[in-house]
């Protein structure tokens, strides 16, 4: 298990871009999963028994549309949504086609996360807010969204983490990435320098993450 | 203001149907500060989530303000709502607002602008004492401070009234006492009619006028808080009074006693102006105070004694033939050994 | 996307000579990026590589114009992908390959294999149905002469005289495994990446054409410019040279040691 | 029984250190029942966690029946804690576990064998009066029950000591006042000394023998409780003891009196044994009871009494006089108008 | 994508195996997890700060190394394992060997869940316990595992479905399963008919488990 600098710094500029593809693939899949994750989460729980916009039929739907695209491999799902990749981006290769199938699966995943922070509103402050004559819409810009913001910080965390792990398999439609250099030279190649260097890389960027989202999570919680 | 018409509330749950309110019917007049007491348990919370329809009633109605609320739906509930505030025992901020703009939440609700609410949250931060409060979070608050933005967020919109569940309970004894104050003061000034769930009866002693006491979803007693507390009628209305008025001599001293125990109830404007003293005066017979209260409930004066009388027998018979001309009710509850 | 289809298509190339190639993880990409790249870029073109860890999607991209050639598979496997898929690919040229072998640490010759031994043998179908062949040619089993060759699967063995018992595995893992099974059916640029010697293969396979890789494009495409420097390029005395030096081991094709 | 010396508990937090406990040294008695009372964030829960050491002193030590606990650890320490029951404000049962085993918990952890821990158990619940609960769930019990309970679990090991903090205070009065009377009883049939954390007077007077007033970590007066509420020397000991013993007469009354008001105040075996109708009888002027109560502290009577007195100005000086003779204390709080 | 039920009936006993193997799998690692990750779990938790067993240092090293291993990809994590998985099971092919890096996974996944259920616990009762004078033992078994149980069960079904999802990766190395299933025959052999079956077979799936894991929790919940 040899580490050779000299490996390291011939594959520099691999490890740059593979960096960076990460960071593409993360910051659309992240942004598909807050533009539509979020809504999602929302409608989830104010759906739900008991509060103003309960519709069970429609809950349920969209619960089980949430598990079935839970239950589907990664990699089932991405040839699954090659058709969909071809419509948006126009090519099913490289990072901007991987991060379709890396939103759709991260999509479901953060709206569950988003429900689960909002269940631990206090009902007491939603009931208030109803009382007070608030719309609903009112409710969940100025109630939920406000009293869950702490615990959804720590949802795109555990997100942001969960893509970086999934990333790693986008190197099935060459989406590239930290993950994928490390399989492709790591797994593929016998190259354990790589392999070790991308690990920590990998590590560090977790850490990273965890370290900001526990931060800001504490930071603007004013509890 | 606000009719209860045979409002029954029933919950449906897994074990069956579990009833809140059972057919109650109720007229709170405008200005009055209304309480309600019972158990834990007794459908309080229930009747009065009723009235703003926090709870859709399963049967009945409730008008406020000649509106039967039961009636309407969506915005036109809302709208009805802006005219009714309401006060939590938990206070039910929202923690990640600042103590003005929780309560500019209220008045943004109510479809103000900006500048008009800041002018009116000044106004009400002034009015419940923590204008300096301002820009402070929930969390920095204590529980006295928090239930007073929450007054201020239900007043917010200049609501005919006020509904507060156990709006003290989780307070301390002075505490309790400054917001109620603070409440009086608002019902006076603004001629808010309130209606105030407790299970301390110091509280409704303190400044409700009338009140009505739940048992089972069953309103068993209603009335004159002043009344009820001369002269309650349940069981369960005299338990409640003697955590106030109570009048229970020690076993020891009840012991010691040698003479007539009497007990005596003087109602209304003074209580018991002069009486004793008069009688003390008139009648050569020793009178000494086992036990005594004088509360002033609406202040107004009742006053409960027990007195020891000693003397000669057919002086105390004569001594209490005066007392009983003069008090609202004399009782001889003991006789010495 | 589109400019990529339409810059492969014949006479226009010179307008536009942004390319992007295909590969998957392993020799055949470094052969891209070492031997085909470099004669590319001095003809004047800008070229990117796409480096892919699976051997379904280079194909597909290469069909939908995301790449305009790509370095990976052997005629079998592109013919079959084709007519699977229904699409019209091309092969140009055949290019130096690594032999598949079976290759293990508990035996030291085919003799010597137990009844009931393991052999871990690649997952997908293609490369399994080699290592079945391989197996075939030394007398191991027997198949049904009517399976189809690329297609051949455990159910086509009409006679396994060892009892060999079959274990698929992920390609890339086969090197991995030759420790912890018996016996493996390696393809040599795994056998290669991870540092094995060819030569201590119990049996390397016996390389038919059909089974180089060849440098492939979309069909409509196979007279473009593109396609006539790949082939140009190929066929030349530097392109030799390379392999000589960085890809030793390699079995050439026919066309290029007669 | 417990001797608290030069206890002080600092916290550490991120904006600094936080006094809880300031140098507090105290001696509490064997068989006494104690009461601390003190505002919010006085040092109260502070100090009692401290005398089980759930909260390790800053410095200073804690002797209970002469072992020094602040110099043990691990297992000697679970072993002294075996002779301190503690119960808590919110029960703090194990809600996954039947009352029988919250109880058989307590006794499992004295290392009692199976047999014995059920006729422990069956003991304790017929002595809380929970025998029939044996097998519910925490979830299905009241409060109050809930508090028994932990009663239960706090006495399993025949502890010497119980500390109670804030015992009442999530109970409503009736409850408080059962609970109350299970610890008398407990304290006097079993003779545990008791240290009862509260914020309510009222506990304090229905069942301690002395008490302490913190504020801010330092104990500002402390003494036998009948003594505190007649004669209280601080203001924040005054403004405690009013929520009990208040003698606010309404500003309306007060307009309306004409003649002299005078508090007296009364200690002692019979409060005001035959002194008023004494000094009544005696000197030829009108009393009018405009305030007063006579609670019985320790079961001793504490009369306090504001009395209007109306007549010629120098035989109501003669009274005034004879009272000061008799009485504990004569103020004269107003002159009429 | 037409489906055949011929093909389905031709496969049957192929979907069997797969299943099986996929049991296997998800039993080994399920238990390593709940051998291994709930003691560690409740370590993590104990040594805490503020709590019987305080101490940072251990604390903190744990809670790194588990951190690390939730950053490695799965199959990098496969790959540096197989060392660990030929001392074990002496092969590093086949559904028990897949099962060595399963375990691996699921280990700390599973310890982070339990974590977070015993914090839910009320640090009241944890101090009842401490006041009667019970010990770290016999609070942990009496107190901690009882009052968070309802919420460990959920922590394991949430296990078992990443189970099922990381396992169809175990086709790798020869593991097998379902998940596989779908990769091998739905992916690379282009038969939608088994990629339907096996897709509908792991959403079955998740949902039983989900729905079991959701009603033993309630059942068992005494509050
Ligand atoms: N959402 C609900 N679902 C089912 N039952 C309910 C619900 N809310 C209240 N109940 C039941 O209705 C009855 C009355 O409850 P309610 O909360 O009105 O009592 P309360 O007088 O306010 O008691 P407390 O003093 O404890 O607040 C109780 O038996 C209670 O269990
Ligand atoms: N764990 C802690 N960390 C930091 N500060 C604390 C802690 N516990 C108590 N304090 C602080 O110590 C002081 C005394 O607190 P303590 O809980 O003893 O008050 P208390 O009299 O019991 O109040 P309450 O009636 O609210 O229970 C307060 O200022 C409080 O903020
Ligand atoms: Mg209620
Ligand atoms: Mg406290």
């Amino acid at each position: 298990m040899g580490i050779e600098v000299g490996r390291i710094i011939e594959l520099w500029p691999e490890i740059q871009t593979a960096f960076f593809q990460t960071l593409v693939m993360i910051g659309i899949s992240l942004s598909a999963a807050l533009i539509l994750g979020l809504p999602l989460g929302i409608l989830l729980f104010v759906t739900d028994k008991g509060l103003f916009w309960e519709n069970k039929a429609f809950n349920s739907v969209i619960g089980f549309i949430i598990n079935i695209v839970r239950s589907i491999p990664y990699i089932i799902l991405l040839v699954a949504l090659i058709p969909l990749t071809l419509a948006i981006t126009n090519t099913t290769i490289g990072p901007i086609a991987a991060s379709v199938s890396l939103s759709v699966a991260a999509i479901p995943f953060f709206a569950r996360l988003v429900e689960t922070s909002l269940r631990e509103t206090d009902k007491g402050v939603i009931e208030a807010a109803i009382a007070v004559g608030a719309t609903p819409w009112m409710i969940i810009i100025d109630v939920l969204l406000p009293e869950a913001k702490a615990s959804i910080i720590q949802g795109i965390t555990l997100t942001i983490i969960s893509l970086i792990a999934y990333s790693a398999m986008a190197g099935v439609v060459g989406g590239g990435g930290i993950g994928d250099l490390a399989i492709r030279f790591g797994y593929y190649r016998y190259d354990n320098t790589i392999m070790v260097v991308t690990v920590v890389i990998l590590i560090i960027l977790v850490q990273l993450i965890q370290q900001l989202g526990d931060y800001t999570a504490k930071a603007i919680d004013k509890r | 203001m606000i009719q209860i018409q045979n409002l029954t509330k029933t919950y449906m749950t897994k074990r069956g149907a579990v009833t809140g309110v059972d057919n109650v019917t109720m007229d709170i007049k405008k200005g009055e500060i209304f309480g309600i007491v019972g158990y834990s348990g007794a459908g309080k919370s229930s009747l009065i989530r009723c009235i703003n329809l926090l709870e859709r009633p399963t049967s009945g109605n409730i008008i406020v303000d000649g509106k039967d609320l039961t009636s309407l739906k969506g915005g036109e509930l809302r709208k009805a709502r802006l005219k009714i505030g309401m006060i939590f025992q938990h206070f039910s901020l929202i923690s990640q607002k600042t103590v003005y703009n929780n309560i500019a939440f209220a008045l943004r609700a109510a479809g103000m602008n900006a500048r008009d609410i800041d002018v009116r949250v000044s106004e009400l931060l002034e009015m419940v004492g923590l204008a300096e409060k301002r820009n402070v979070y929930p969390a920095q608050l204590s529980g006295g401070q928090k239930q007073r933005v929450g007054i201020a967020r239900a007043l917010a919109n200049n609501p005919d009234v006020l509904l507060c569940d156990e709006a003290t309970s989780a307070l301390d004894p002075n505490t309790t006492l400054s917001i109620l104050h603070l409440l009086k003061d608002i019902n006076r000034k603004l001629n808010i009619t309130i209606v105030l769930i407790t299970h301390e009866m110091n509280v409704v002693k303190e400044i409700c006028d009338r009140m009505a006491i739940m048992q089972g979803g069953v309103v068993i007693e209603e009335g004159q808080v002043y009344d009820i507390f001369a002269d309650p009628q349940q069981e369960l209305t005299k338990e409640f009074i003697s955590s106030v008025v109570s009048f229970n001599v020690p076993e020891q001293i009840l012991s010691e006693t040698e003479g007539l125990l009497v007990k005596l109830l003087f109602k209304g404007a003074m209580a018991g102006e002069g009486v004793v003293s008069d009688m003390l005066q008139k009648y050569q017979i020793k009178g000494n105070f086992l036990h005594g209260s004088i509360e002033y409930i609406q202040e107004r004066p009742l006053g409960i004694f027990i007195m020891e009388l000693k003397g000669e027998k057919a002086t105390i018979a004569e001594a209490l033939k005066y007392l009983e001309s003069r008090a609202t009710l004399v009782e001889v509850v003991g006789n010495g050994n | 996307g589109e400019e990529n289809t339409t810059s492969g298509t014949g006479g226009t190339a010179e307008a536009s000579k942004e390319v992007t190639l295909g590969s998957t993880a392993g020799p055949y990409s470094d052969m891209l990026s070492k031997a085909i790249v470099p004669a590319l870029e001095e003809k004047g073109y800008t070229v990117k590589t796409v480096e892919f860890s699976d051997y379904i999607q280079p194909n597909v991209a290469l069909n939908s114009g995301d790449l305009d050639a790509n370095l990976f598979q052997h005629t079998i496997y592109l013919e079959n992908f084709e007519t699977e898929n229904n699409m019209d690919l091309e092969g140009l040229i055949s290019v130096p390959t690594a032999p598949m072998g079976i290759y293990s640490n508990k035996y030291d010759s085919l003799e010597s294999i137990e009844e009931g031994a393991t052999i871990a043998i690649p997952n997908d179908p293609v490369n399994a149905a080699r290592a079945f062949l391989i197996l075939e040619d030394e007398g191991l089993i027997t198949l049904n002469p009517d399976a189809e060759v690329l297609k051949v699967s455990e159910k086509d063995i009409e006679d396994n005289i060892k009892n060999l018992e079959f274990q698929p595995i992920e390609a890339g893992q086969l090197p991995r495994a030759v420790e912890g099974s018996d016996l493996a059916a390696v393809p040599g640029n795994f056998a290669l990446a991870s540092s094995m010697n060819l030569l201590d293969a119990l049996v390397l396979e016996n390389m038919p054409d059909e089974y180089r890789n060849v440098v492939a494009v979309k069909a409509e495409n196979k007279d473009g410019q593109l396609a006539e420097d790949l082939i140009e390029i190929v066929e030349s005395e530097e392109f030799e040279q390379t392999i000589d030096e960085e890809f030793e081991g390699f079995g050439k094709p026919g066309w290029m040691t007669e």
